[in-house]
């Protein structure tokens, strides 16, 4: 068994988190949906780390962490700002951006 | 002096009075004395290169040149000929004369409104200066489609109830033709000589470049210009701008600006793509035909003074384009000398119109009759006005559009059979747009203190009507200025005038 | 790949997979956070599994503590109990949705076989001094730039965020001067409103007060208790209480025609 | 000097153009005739009020001062020997550019000084009495600018040395035309007759247009001088078209049939006007440009028939039509338009025509004028009442102008030895002696409408003066003053000697021989007695018929309804209705329809078309752009499938 059984698992994870994406409705579940994706390929960065020998992938996925910190304040922050403007937690709510 | 950059200085003074006023605090109390100023000054130096131009000469004269995006081949190149120069004066003759005949038409409330105004109209001077002065193809081009900002403006912030509207078909039209001409553009130089100036007009004529691409390249032109003309049949923006513009809007889009139309169709088209503009000849000469009638037909019909007006332009086009596409000496003489005959012959007409309409407050014909007995001098300037618009022997129309038919004549003589029908379209739809204005009896609705042509509008119908018999009694300086270049142009084209069926020996001439 | 690592994996990779499937199923989103924070943390024993044991611990702490701790109290506040429908609005969204899913596992998972993986190399060579050296090294020798950059990136989003949760007055707060000159003005709840839960069996500001005739007063109860339908409700004069909601919010107004302004205010 | 060889087989001179040779003297100031007038026209309509008082008096003096200078200079003319009399006064150098080379000039010869002195005494004459009959009008400044501005747009017309500046001056007197019988236009029926006065006389000037760009297509040039030298140069066909369209351009401007319609309407005008330009000279311009082109003519037989038929044709129209008219001014424009049918006719017949033609030409100018004249004089009488019906036995009341107005009269009617006798008599024979079938055909319809004439002028000259009063109460019939009647006495002077002055004495025929050359007769159908017996015979039964109906009879006040003939001449032959029907409604509808079209089919259908299309595509793909992120999320989704796949197939 080699390591590509985790490169297998980060898809399956990715693929479930495109799901969430676009199948919930709930703000923060989407939300989560994109933080799993991430994640996801994280796990991927990670074993490719290994598998080179170099430090390269645990330094992106370093990287990857942080700008999802960043990425989840900003978002959680619009998703208050949503919330208190339209009372409601549905993606869908939020749908004034087009022609 | 000879080394003056002439043509420079006239782009920069109107363009720098334009920045001057908008910087000029909030309510500028002498805006438009200082707009006047301005563009008096610009017809000065305008008279100043016009003296440094030698008459005769048919190559580009005033030229200047400076590199500008070598990386792409744009020059900031100037210089006039014969028909350039022509243009021009007619531009810096109409400014003023629209500034004074603009006085009233924003009220000094102390707002920006009035300086914006006048600094729109200075600026489309600059624009206008620029256009008919780049002889870089690309520098062209940005002067082509910056005019259409003033405009734009001017009709939509100041024009009349449906101005949103109007201004916003006027641009859709012009940006739809300028596009079309901007890919031309791009295509003339991959198939220019290239290099760090390579959109100089001189560069591109004479390149010989046949098949589909010059076709194609032609087209893109054509339609550019043909819409600007406006051509039948993409020449339905025209009514509309023209009747929501102010009457000195309409003057300078109607009298100055279409004039960019046909003047690319002499000098691009017809310089660049010699070839092509034969290829395309007989279709053009449909147009303008069709054109000059349909233009005609549908001034008979109009009901709103200022539409009808529009609508002998575009007939008046026709003949400019028929003259243009002739190619002959005496068509295309006759065309460039109709260019600018036109412009002061339009510009009577809207200006008198629209001082009629700010005493009426109505542009319905029908709202008017008997008016020579309410403001006999309006009524019989407009008449004049009227008869130059129907070509009168002796006012500056006749010569232009006589030269326009028997030039045709020498090579389409069907068309020219068919154009000079609009001769006999033209005495209706102005006698009867008279008839119905002027004639009958005092209307009783009409408080008795309107009063007649006020100083202000005598100083806007005197130097048109001194114009009207100038260029009708004695064009020949002006010929003498348009034919070398015409002749040029014909050469560029390579075809020969036909020489008379009988050749006269002999003659006394 | 050891045998007990291989253990590892299949223990806790099908967890993972049904804790997202958990992200993807779940009603309420407390729910999915709890089963995203068990995904986490799964991700995070991986990590360390991998010899990548620094950013697997960051993952636990930073990852599972302190993010998802921020999805729950966006979660409290936005509200526990609120839940979307599950009904999809999006025409073909759901079937495109899944369609594109499987197409891309499949694409991606048949894509994956055809690729040779090299034979692993291992990290030992790379991080003999320890991996917290090994990656500082790393990070502030080659990646230097890029890690200025991103803490700049979180200064940023930090203000940011700030900026988006406050709140900018439109109006000046009203003093308690003003709010009793305006009770006074308007003539409603002159004294205040009734405080809740005096009735003597309720003790919570669930429950309505009741007036003097015995009448339960709603506009005790906190509103935002009455939005989330969480108030109490007491019987009155023998009256089932839960079947029956009795107008009992109008009845300390002192005009029926006032009703619509105070409460359009008060909301 | 080359002879030129025609068809009809005559002995021409150089047309004389060709001959022209620099003028010197009294002739290099030829164009003062043209200035006088013109500055005149200038400062009365730039002046403005300030030259309310003295305006109409200084365009009087400087139309006489004209006259002088025209006499003047036919004094030097006669001086010179005949083939000398033709003199070129170049000015300025017009439009020149390509093979056009127009040079504004004047030419004098005979033939333009006979219009000249025509022109400028009856026009100065007209003035005068202009001077009485508009003195109480407020805009008698404007009037008599515009009669200064038709008299020098004339005299251009007639001196022009190219055909382009004769349109100059053909197109200027349409515009004097034009604004005189639009004079009194708070009337909306006159301001429309003075529109389609103007707009019919355009359907002729687009044929001279039209005339003049295949001159310059065929000889380069549009002077008469190249024009006429290399007439010869060009083909049979090529001369005929011109010769047609030159013939339209003049049917245009002298109110030949089939653009005959705007003359009756044009009455409208004050009666001066009537006198001067739709009687004596304007309307004569036809007349003129048929005959200047001669050289032309000469060399194209079918052309000239063309010419002649349409004289002949329109003589007998104007005739028929003058017979029902009960409007005198009306009757006089038929009786006008029939008379230049006789000139028409006359210069179709060539060269045996063309002196008799100029002949009638001024001989009418001077009986027509005087009539006309005669009838503003009645008019004047009878408080601007036109119709004869309620006229009647005036001549008792208003003996000079029943007298000035019978010496018009006996002209007209061709009585025996007055002016009238001597032109028409002529163009009737010469009308005889045309060869084979034409002969015949023209000779007959010239007789016929001499026949006619007599009759319907007397039934005018009866029903105005004699027979029993008929007037309205309030009027008060009373002779005119004598700026009003002294023009009257001249011209009627003019109408009982001026042939036996020109033509017995051969004054005329010498001083226009050197232009048209000598016209020697065929061999006459009828013996020339013959046809001066029959002319006589028929002239007194046309009187006759015309006295027992008109002049003895009662004439009833209200017109009857009368035969079918009668009521088609009273509406001129259902002209008007005929264009009415065949063009005006049919125009009409064309114009709305285009408009309709204009909006709806180009902006509305093309144009807006192509944009409702394009608005159509985007409002279908806006629906992509719904607002929802999944849906967005769903798209990129899709994107990264379509790369990986698109991956996968390339290796």
């Amino acid at each position: 068994m080699s390591l590509s059984v985790y490169i297998y698992l980060a898809t399956i994870l990715f693929t479930i988190g495109a799901l969430v994406v676009l199948l919930r409705r709930n703000t923060i579940i989407v939300f989560m949906g994109v933080e799993l994706m991430l994640n996801a390929c994280n796990l991927a960065l990670i074993t490719f780390s290994r598998m080179h020998g170099n430090l390269d992938g645990q330094v992106y996925t370093l990287f990857v962490m942080v700008v999802a910190a960043a990425e989840v304040v900003v978002g959680l922050a619009i998703i208050m700002s949503i919330y208190r403007a339209r009372r409601s937690a549905s993606v869908d709510d939020a749908n004034l951006l087009k022609l | 002096m000879s080394d003056m950059p002439w043509l420079s200085i006239m782009l920069a003074v109107p363009a720098l009075g334009a920045l001057a006023l908008v910087l000029m605090p909030r309510g500028f109390a002498r805006a438009r004395e200082f707009a006047l100023g301005v563009s008096l000054l610009t017809f000065v130096l305008a008279l100043f290169a016009g003296l440094e131009f030698i008459v005769g000469n048919s190559k580009m004269q005033l030229v200047e040149e400076y590199s500008w995006i070598p990386q792409f081949g744009v020059s900031f190149a100037l210089g006039v000929d014969g028909i350039a120069l022509s243009m021009i004066m007619l531009s810096v003759i109409l400014v003023p004369i629209c500034l004074v005949a603009a006085w009233d038409d924003v009220p000094a409330d102390g707002s920006r409104r009035l300086q914006g105004y006048v600094a729109w109209i200075l600026l489309l001077e600059a624009m206008m200066i620029g256009v008919f002065a780049a002889t870089d193809v690309f520098l062209f081009y940005i002067f082509f489609e910056a005019m259409l900002v003033p405009v734009y403006f001017l009709i939509g912030q100041y024009g009349g109830p449906d101005r949103a509207r109007a201004a916003t078909k006027f641009l859709l039209y012009s940006l739809l033709g300028g596009l079309i001409m901007l890919v031309a553009v791009i295509g003339l130089y991959t198939v220019g000589p290239g290099g760090s100036d390579g959109f100089l007009l001189a560069n591109l004529t004479g390149l010989e470049i046949g098949g589909l691409t010059e076709k194609l390249l032609f087209l893109g032109f054509f339609i550019a210009f043909a819409i600007k003309a406006p051509m039948f049949p993409v020449h339905t923006w025209l009514p509309h701008a023209a009747t929501e513009a102010r009457p000195a809007t309409a003057v300078l889009l109607v009298g100055v600006l279409d004039k960019v139309g046909t003047f690319g169709m002499l000098r691009f088209c017809l310089q660049m793509f010699p070839e092509a503009s034969r290829w395309a000849t007989p279709v053009v000469i449909v147009l303008a035909v069709t054109s000059v009638i349909y233009g005609a037909l549908l001034a008979i019909a109009q009901k709103d003074m200022m539409r009808l007006i529009a609508f002998t332009s575009i007939s008046h086009f026709g003949f400019i384009v028929l003259g243009i596409f002739a190619m002959t000496t005496v068509s295309q003489t006759g065309s460039t000398l109709y260019m600018v005959n036109h412009g002061f012959t339009t510009a009577a007409l809207f200006l008198i119109a629209g001082m009629l309409v700010a005493r009426r407050g109505s542009r319905t014909i029908a709202d008017y009759g008997g008016w020579q007995r309410v403001t006999p001098l309006i009524a019989g300037t407009l008449l004049i006005a009227g008869l130059s618009g129907l070509s009168l022997p002796g006012l500056n129309a006749f010569v232009s559009e006589f030269l326009v038919i028997v030039g045709t004549f020498q090579r389409y003589p069907a068309a020219a059979v068919l154009g000079a029908t609009g001769v006999i379209l033209a005495a209706l739809y102005i006698l009867l747009w008279y008839q119905k204005i002027a004639t009958g009896p005092r209307p009783e609705d009409v408080a008795s203190t309107t009063r007649d042509m006020t100083v202000r509008e005598k100083f806007v119908v005197a130097p048109l009507i001194a114009a009207f018999l100038v260029l009708g009694f004695y064009p020949k300086p002006v010929i003498d200025l348009l034919e070398p270049a015409v002749t040029t142009t014909l050469q560029h084209v390579g075809v020969t005038d036909p020489a008379p069926t009988v050749t006269a020996e002999g003659s006394e001439g | 790949m050891s045998g007990g690592e291989a253990l590892l994996f299949w223990v806790l990779g099908p967890t993972c997979v049904l804790g997202s499937l958990g992200l993807l199923f779940a009603r309420k989103a407390v729910h999915a956070a709890m089963a995203m924070a068990l995904v986490m943390v799964g991700l995070g024993i991986f990590y360390i599994a991998q010899y990548a044991e620094f950013v697997g611990i960051i993952q636990i702490f930073v990852y599972s503590g302190a993010v998802m701790m921020l999805f729950l109290f966006v979660i409290m506040t936005v509200g526990v109990e609120s839940t979307t429908s599950s009904v999809e609005t999006i025409g073909g969204q759901r079937i495109w949705g899944w369609l594109l899913a499987l197409l891309f596992l499949g694409v991606a998972a048949f894509g994956l076989g055809r690729v040779t993986f090299p034979e692993p190399v291992g990290l030992d060579a790379a991080q003999t001094e320890g991996t917290v050296t090994a990656l500082a090294r790393e990070i502030f020798s080659r990646q230097v730039f890029s890690f200025e950059v991103l803490g700049s990136l979180l200064v940023i989003a930090v203000m940011g965020a700030m900026v988006l949760a406050h709140r900018e007055r439109l109006v000046p707060r009203r003093t308690q001067r003003e709010l009793a000159a305006e009770r006074v003005r308007s003539n409603s709840f002159v004294a205040g409103k009734p405080a809740p839960g005096v009735y003597a069996r309720h003790n919570a500001s669930d429950t309505p007060a009741l007036l003097p005739d015995g009448t339960p007063a709603a506009v005790s109860v906190p509103r935002v208790l009455v939005a989330r339908g969480q108030e109490h409700p007491v019987p009155y004069r023998g009256i089932d209480p839960a079947g029956d909601t009795p107008e009992t919010e109008d009845a300390d107004l002192p005009a029926p025609s006032r009703s619509a302004t105070t409460r359009g205010e008060q909301a | 000097m080359s002879v030129l060889e025609t068809s009809a087989g005559l002995a021409l001179a150089d047309p004389s153009a060709v001959r022209a040779i620099e003028a010197t003297g009294t002739s290099a100031l030829a164009w003062l005739l043209i200035a006088l007038p013109l500055l005149g026209a200038g400062l009365l309509l730039v002046g403005g009020r300030a030259t309310d008082k003295f305006g109409p008096l200084l365009a009087t003096l400087l139309s006489w001062g004209s006259f002088v200078v025209g006499a003047l200079v036919v004094l030097q003319l006669a001086g010179l020997g005949a083939e000398e009399r033709s003199l070129s006064v170049p000015l300025w150098d017009w439009v020149t550019t390509g093979n056009l080379s127009v040079h504004a000039g004047l030419l004098i010869d005979p033939l333009s000084m006979a219009f000249v002195l025509l022109i400028t005494f009856v026009g100065s004459l007209i003035h005068v009495y202009s001077l009485g009959y508009m003195q109480h009008d407020p805009d008698k400044r404007r009037f008599f600018a515009y009669l200064n501005l038709f008299v020098a747009a004339m005299l251009i017309l007639v001196l022009a040395d190219s055909y382009l500046l004769l349109f100059v001056g053909w197109e200027g007197v349409g515009l004097a035309s034009y604004l005189l019988i639009g004079f009194w236009n708070h009337n909306p029926a006159y301001a429309s007759a003075a529109n389609k006065a103007f707009v019919v006389n355009r359907i002729g000037d687009f044929a001279l247009i039209i005339a003049m760009a295949y001159m310059l297509y065929t000889y380069g040039a549009l002077d008469y001088a190249t024009v006429h030298g290399e007439a010869g140069s060009a083909a049979t066909t090529t001369l005929t078209v011109i010769g047609l369209l030159l013939l339209l351009g003049a049917c245009g401007k002298s109110a030949q049939f089939p653009l005959q319609s705007w003359l009756g309407d044009a009455m409208a005008g004050p009666t001066p006007v009537s006198a001067l330009i739709h009687a004596a000279t304007m309307v004569t311009a036809g007349v003129y440009l048929v005959a200047r082109s001669q050289a032309i003519y000469d060399l194209t037989p079918d052309a000239r028939l063309a010419v002649a038929i349409v004289g002949a044709i329109t003589l007998l129209y104007g005739a028929i039509v003058g017979c029902a008219k009960d409007d005198i001014k009306k009757a006089l424009a038929a009786s006008t338009m029939s008379q230049i049918g006789y000139m028409m006719l006359a210069v179709g017949l060539g060269p045996i025509g063309y002196i008799y033609a100029i002949f009638h030409l001024i001989t009418h100018g001077f009986f027509k004028a005087g009539m006309f004249l005669g009838a503003g004089s009645v008019m004047h009488a009878m408080n601007d009442r036109v119709d004869m019906r309620r006229f009647g036995a005036l001549g008792r009341e208003i003996k000079t102008t029943w007298i000035t107005f019978g010496a018009g009269w006996l002209a007209i009617i061709g009585f025996p030895f007055t002016a009238g006798w001597f032109s028409k008599d002529h163009i009737i024979e010469s009308a005889f002696s045309a060869p084979g079938w034409q002969g015949w055909v023209f000779g007959l319809v010239a007789l016929l409408g001499a026949g006619i004439t007599a009759f319907y002028m007397s039934r005018l000259f009866f029903m105005t003066f004699h027979g029993k009063a008929r007037w309205e109460d309030d009027a008060a019939p009373h002779e005119s003053p004598l700026t009003m009647t002294v023009p009257m006495m001249v011209l009627a002077v003019g109408s009982l000697v001026l042939g036996a002055v020109l033509y017995p004495t051969g004054v005329l025929t010498g001083w226009l021989e050197p232009v048209f050359g000598h016209g020697e007769a065929h061999e006459s159908l009828i013996p020339l007695i013959g046809i001066q017996v029959s002319v006589f015979v028929l002239m007194a039964l046309g009187v006759a018929l015309a006295w027992l109906r008109y002049g003895r009879d009662e004439v009833p006040v209200v017109a009857p309804v009368g035969s079918f003939a009668t009521r088609a001449a009273r509406q001129d032959l259902f002209q008007d209705e005929f264009n009415e029907t065949f063009l005006r409604r049919p125009g009409a509808g064309l114009v709305a329809g285009l408009e309709v079209a204009d909006n709806d089919v180009i902006d509305g259908g093309m144009v807006g078309g192509t944009s409702r299309g394009l608005a159509g595509v985007a409002n279908v793909v806006r629906q992509a752009q719904n607002g929802f992120v999944r849906s967005y999320a769903l798209t990129m989704l899709a994107g990264i499938v379509a790369i990986l796949g698109a991956v996968w197939v390339i290796q």
